[in-house]
């Protein structure tokens, strides 16, 4: 067992300390907005995807960077703690290793460079009204019609939809006994006709997620990904995938130092709130919850390069890493005092709008609302909590 | 003992009832919070009609005598409806404080229009670097011949930017987070150099930096005794926390109630979520807190007006339970209603925002724990 | 509204005080044991058997003081703020109902009586090792021969049966579709031959429980209460009354003021514990759940005395009550600190044991172990939960 | 990165392992706790005989090197078997203390026998009015000659009454709870003076509280440097804590093993209670406490070797999560098996005990959550 990270490892790390010091987008680090544009996102994206780095878990013959799992690590570790804008998992972590996995050689050689260089913004067509932890009972039907599928359906919680070039969508192809069977994955063009985007403001006053009708919209049949009636496989492939990094370590990390400089700055009667016992003793019990979680995925990943999937254990980071960013959030609100009362605007309506109370207050109350939703996407906790009872407790 | 509600009260409760039901849905409230200014003058002066805004009052000064449980119903309606409208700052903190302390003329120049919904009222007392103590004040006042120059800032003074009077208090002596030395004035929002940054808060309500340059103030604008303003702000505070809870029982049920209707109601792999053993013990575990901040909201009503240390004790220990059940309430509500916990559009996340704000109004738990450990029972 | 004390009510707390003062038997006060002999419990039920105190919620005809709900609270918080032994629940509190509500005349006039004066000491033959929160599984089989039952089965958890002169037990008296209906309840000599008591020594190292088995033990028919196959319906009845009073309010508020005493004689690097701010929060957490607690309680009593029974809602005393006393031992403990480690024993063995350490650290540790059985008995307190679901969410 | 053990660690852990399952089945331990002494010796002179007691030492120590890793491993065994023969206050509290300042002297003198299992250790540090804080230290240590007199009480000495030697913190100068002035002492517990009042403790093992009356000690007893004995004495409690979080982690695994199996098999309403989703989820939060107690445990065993500040604070936050973790897993495990895990028959019980005696051994939470945020990273 060694837990150090060797010459070389070291050496990257530096390596990528420097290149994001001296290529992050310098407006992006100088905006105090609360929402970012698909430009800011892209901005950043293009950035690494010039140096080839803007997918680190793809293979070398896909436009990956050949990294090992701890040089992964080292690199996202770096992003965070550089407060980088993320690169979007949709394309990137999601639908990439997807089609790599499962399209045929054209789907690959015509869509996988696009997601890599940015070129196509995807979103992730999946819950539906109906269905949200009970994926299966989707509605949204494809029929065959020619050399097209006809599609009609409503999705909702589409992140970033606004923005979508393409939309990867689960579709149901047939109505048979089992409702996983008549499942099927699909690539759908996001400016052809019948589709229409209907934001959702969400109780922080963001806009991030959407609803999706699809009103008889035709899809060539050559956008299956693929068997027909495979799509139920292919999700499950792709939410194993999407759980990986939603531990998010290295942001909560970043979360803490916020924390403690808020703590310093305020004041309970003349003394630094960092100061009082019993809010340091929150802090220090958050910070060891989440050091604990970050040598657990450690684990996670030691396991993973010596060959053993993870497997359900990794709900583990899911849960646990979602319960402390939410309970940063809440502390950093804590924190805050009276001056998380003042709501902060989310969207630029133009107005002139009165910011009062410190930098660090701004904002505050909004982030603990929006953190609400990751103990609710990705699968609910409580959905972890039974597959880690199944799969792991055997119960 | 005797917990059951007079026949008066219940009308009273049933008023209120009508009230929001017919006034106050889901949409006309968020049309009130969306406009420009953030409340209705019409929704104001039916609250004076219905006499609400004369309950608590003794009915020598025009009111209707009901004190602090009267507040309490009337509270707990309005935060089943979310009602927006400053009942808390003008009716309970600002005419407390006159009720209790004001002179005689203060209160026939000041009750009356307060009474009859014509001027409203907001207490300035809170500060940026204040953190909940209302001890900890910067703001002075310095003598200036018969009367005072008010100079300083007030922080997020709930209700401001509605307010044609404010309370505010100032150091008319000593330094610091020193117990003496503060003093309470009448303030005319109006009057030259008070200057006011209003805003939107979280929870769909509004609330102003309300800045003093130089005010000048007349000596009948003192409320109470010089340099000892602290003791009666306290009180009416506590008062305040004796009527957000109320507020809060309210908002915890409604949220509670949409949450087990929800699952009642939500299908997910064939059968109601509703039926699922963890969900349900997380509800189970909702009511309790509900039950538990009920128990403790009705107990601060009963002894608000007792002695300064058991007053202190309640007050206290319910804001304590309210502000745990009502963070444990909310995100339990939001977080067993899915997606649709998260949207703007469905009432849960309202109640969830304005339980989170009642939390950070009139002293935070963490504040009110100490202060609760600081004062052993008479 | 009213929160207050009549004039009358508070010279009858008067009364009490002066009474438990006057007659409370001195060598149970002097007494460090931590536990506590048959006659000891009697010494103490017979004092109040003679002042007609003894069974507050009985009504006046069958022995009982006549109090309304206030005053038996007013008794009971007395009691405990006292700290006298409590008054063991099997015959006042548990059977007596019953045979008030469902016996014979002959069998009320015979066993009312000796319940009252001590003269029986009753244990409650319920659980059995495969039957804990499913009670109606029970097997302990009663066949009926001649004028008696033949009683064969095998009771456990049995609470002081070492000490009983007679059991209450349901036992099954047919095998029909549903389990239920062949319950019926008997009244069973532990005299009789057939039956033998085993204690169970529990992880506090006491002796509280035990087996208890029944080897063709003949019964009397005449001991049948209530008709037979109707034993389910009365121990339904009997778990009602089980739970008043388990929220234990008066009894945790002593605990919180030796919780009190104890922080204060504890020192952190010369500093009263009790002034430590974070140990502090932890102790005034409690209290305020604790203040909520009786307030809860006091509601239910009021509606009570109003005719509306508590029904269901009082699940929530025995959850929050358990949850409590189990928090205040924990912290006890905490408080105390290294000296929480020596073990006390709990049986006299006659041995010289060394007591180290301060005497309020005597037996805390096994106080502690001895209270996690408060979440389990009577229907665990995920037992409770259910029937709240159920009963008042209508889920 | 590596977090896999090599092949001579895991033979180690399979050596371990078959000794605790042929030697050590409840029966067999309770067989020990009973008696009179509470330990086996015939044990002891196996772990001697199998290297366990020469398992951390330096090679040239006659040890096999094996550090803090193979301790882990020694003691997430010990843990699994419940094995309350004094490995940790032998082998490493004062083993580990000669190896790293003894004198050669000292370390030829009593090394030898103790890993070959024939003399037994305590650490004798804390004492009544200490609470967790080995700076707090009344013992007194007076000059006297070449040699020193010493008097004082230390408390609650794990293994005390099976100890051979004992090393005792004493002041040589300073008072109350000063960093400097501590020396440490090597003490023969059968020297004229000592006194030890010898008990069980709540989980089966033995304890004493040794009192030290004008107790003579050479020059030669002195451990380390004059007045300089604290940060040794807190170094060697950090070592302790990387073990004992080995045991805990052991214990947890066995009880959180245990109570998944009966909770497959129990039935109740005609079904395995293990089906109830509330229980499954409180099985899955004990899996998840227990699985980031084994990360910090791994992440102690690899920093305690380290400098001061990384050390204090690894071991500090690993001591706090298992305390946390023992507690929770302790806890619902005997919940869980309902009145079952309250029989002192039943294993489940005893791993309880002993996870609650381990959250008040080397420091508790609380003193721990205090030192971690006293000691930010280096």
């Amino acid at each position: 067992m060694n837990f150090d990270f060797s010459p070389e490892e070291n050496a990257f790390r530096e390596e990528v300390r420097q290149f994001i010091s001296d290529n992050y987008p310098k407006h992006l680090t100088e905006s105090r907005r609360a929402e970012f544009t698909k430009e800011d996102f892209l901005s950043w994206h293009r950035v690494l995807a010039e140096k080839g780095w803007v997918a680190p878990h793809w293979p070398e013959e896909f436009g990956g960077p050949g990294w090992s799992v701890t040089q992964r690590y080292i690199f996202d570790d770096e992003c965070a703690k550089a407060n980088t804008l993320i690169v979007l998992p949709f394309g990137i972590t999601m639908l990439g290793p997807v089609l790599m996995h499962y399209a045929n050689d054209a789907q690959k050689a015509h869509y996988l460079p696009r997601i890599l260089s940015g070129e196509d913004w995807w979103c992730q067509g999946y819950s539906e009204p109906g269905s949200g932890s009970d994926l299966a009972s989707l509605k949204t039907k494809a029929e065959r019609d020619g050399d097209d599928y006809v599609v009609n359906g409503h999705k909702i919680w589409t992140t970033l939809a606004q923005h979508a070039d393409w939309m990867f969508c689960l579709v149901r192809t047939s109505q048979e006994d089992k409702p996983q069977k008549g499942i099927s994955f699909l690539l759908i063009d996001m400016n052809s006709p019948g589709i229409e985007v209907r934001p959702i403001i969400t109780i922080d006053g963001s806009h991030e997620v959407n609803e999706v009708f699809l009103t008889d919209v035709r899809v060539p049949a050559e956008n299956l990904v693929g068997e027909e009636g495979n799509g139920w496989g292919i999700a499950k492939f792709l939410l194993g995938n999407e759980r990986t990094g939603i531990a998010g370590v290295a942001r909560s990390k970043n979360a803490v130092k916020r924390l403690k400089e808020i703590s310093c700055a305020e004041l309970v009667d003349g003394e630094p709130l960092i100061e009082d016992m019993d809010f340091k003793k929150k802090i220090s019990e958050l910070e060891i919850d989440l050091l604990a979680l970050e040598y657990t995925e450690l684990r996670t990943l030691a396991a993973e390069s010596a060959g053993r999937g993870p497997g359900a254990e990794s709900s583990i980071l899911k849960i646990k890493g979602t319960e402390i960013q939410q309970k940063l959030t809440e502390l950093i609100m804590e924190a805050v005092g009276t001056y998380s009362l003042p709501k902060i605007p989310m969207l630029d309506t133009g107005a002139n709008y009165n910011l009062v109370g410190p930098d660090y207050s701004h904002g505050v109350s909004q982030n603990y609302f929006n953190m609400r939703k990751t103990a609710i996407y990705g699968g609910t906790n409580e959905v972890q909590r039974n597959i880690i009872a199944k799969f792991v407790l055997g119960l | 003992m005797d917990f059951d509600f007079t026949e008066e009260q219940t009308l009273l409760r049933n008023m209120v009832q009508s009230f929001v039901q017919d006034n106050y849905d889901f949409d006309s409230r968020m049309k009130i919070v969306r406009s420009q200014t953030g409340m209705s003058r019409e929704n104001w002066s039916q609250f004076a009609e219905l006499g609400l805004l004369a309950a608590p009052f003794d009915e020598s000064l025009g009111g209707l005598g009901g004190g602090a449980v009267d507040t309490m119903i009337i509270t707990e309606e309005f935060g089943k409806g979310l009602v927006t409208e400053p009942f808390l700052p003008t009716v309970v903190l600002c005419g407390g404080l006159l009720e209790r302390h004001g002179s005689d003329a203060q209160k026939d120049m000041h009750l009356p229009p307060l009474i009859g919904g014509e001027k409203i009222w907001a207490l300035a007392y809170s500060e940026p670097k204040s953190r909940f103590n209302p001890a900890n004040v910067q703001t002075t006042a310095k003598q200036d011949g018969d009367g005072f120059v008010l100079s300083g800032l007030k922080s997020v003074v709930n209700g401001g930017p509605w307010a044609d009077y404010l309370i505010v208090s100032a150091r008319t002596s000593g330094e610091g987070w020193q117990q003496d030395g503060i003093s309470l004035f009448i303030v005319d929002k109006s009057a030259d150099g008070v200057a006011s940054q209003d805003y939107e808060t979280i929870d769909g309500g509004r609330a102003a930096d309300i800045s003093f340059e130089n005010v000048k103030l007349s000596a009948e604008s003192l409320l109470g005794t010089l340099d000892a303003g602290l003791p009666l702000l306290e009180e009416a505070l506590d008062y305040g926390i004796a009527a957000i809870c109320g507020e809060a029982i309210g908002g915890m049920h409604k949220a509670h109630q949409a949450t087990v209707e929800y699952c009642k109601t939500r299908n997910q792999f064939g059968v109601a979520i509703g039926s699922f053993q963890a969900l349900q013990h997380r509800m189970v575990d909702m009511f309790m807190e509900y039950e538990q901040s009920v128990s403790l909201t009705y107990m601060v009503n009963m002894h608000v007006g007792g002695d300064a240390a058991s007053r202190r004790r309640a007050a206290s220990g319910a804001k304590v339970q309210i502000g745990k059940a009502g963070r444990y309430i909310g995100q339990s509500a939001v977080h067993l209603h899915g997606g649709m916990g998260m949207s703007e559009e469905l009432n849960v996340g309202h109640y969830f925002k304005r339980l989170t704000a009642i939390d950070a109004q009139l002293g935070s738990i963490d504040y009110h724990l100490k202060r609760f450990g600081s004062s052993e029972a008479a």
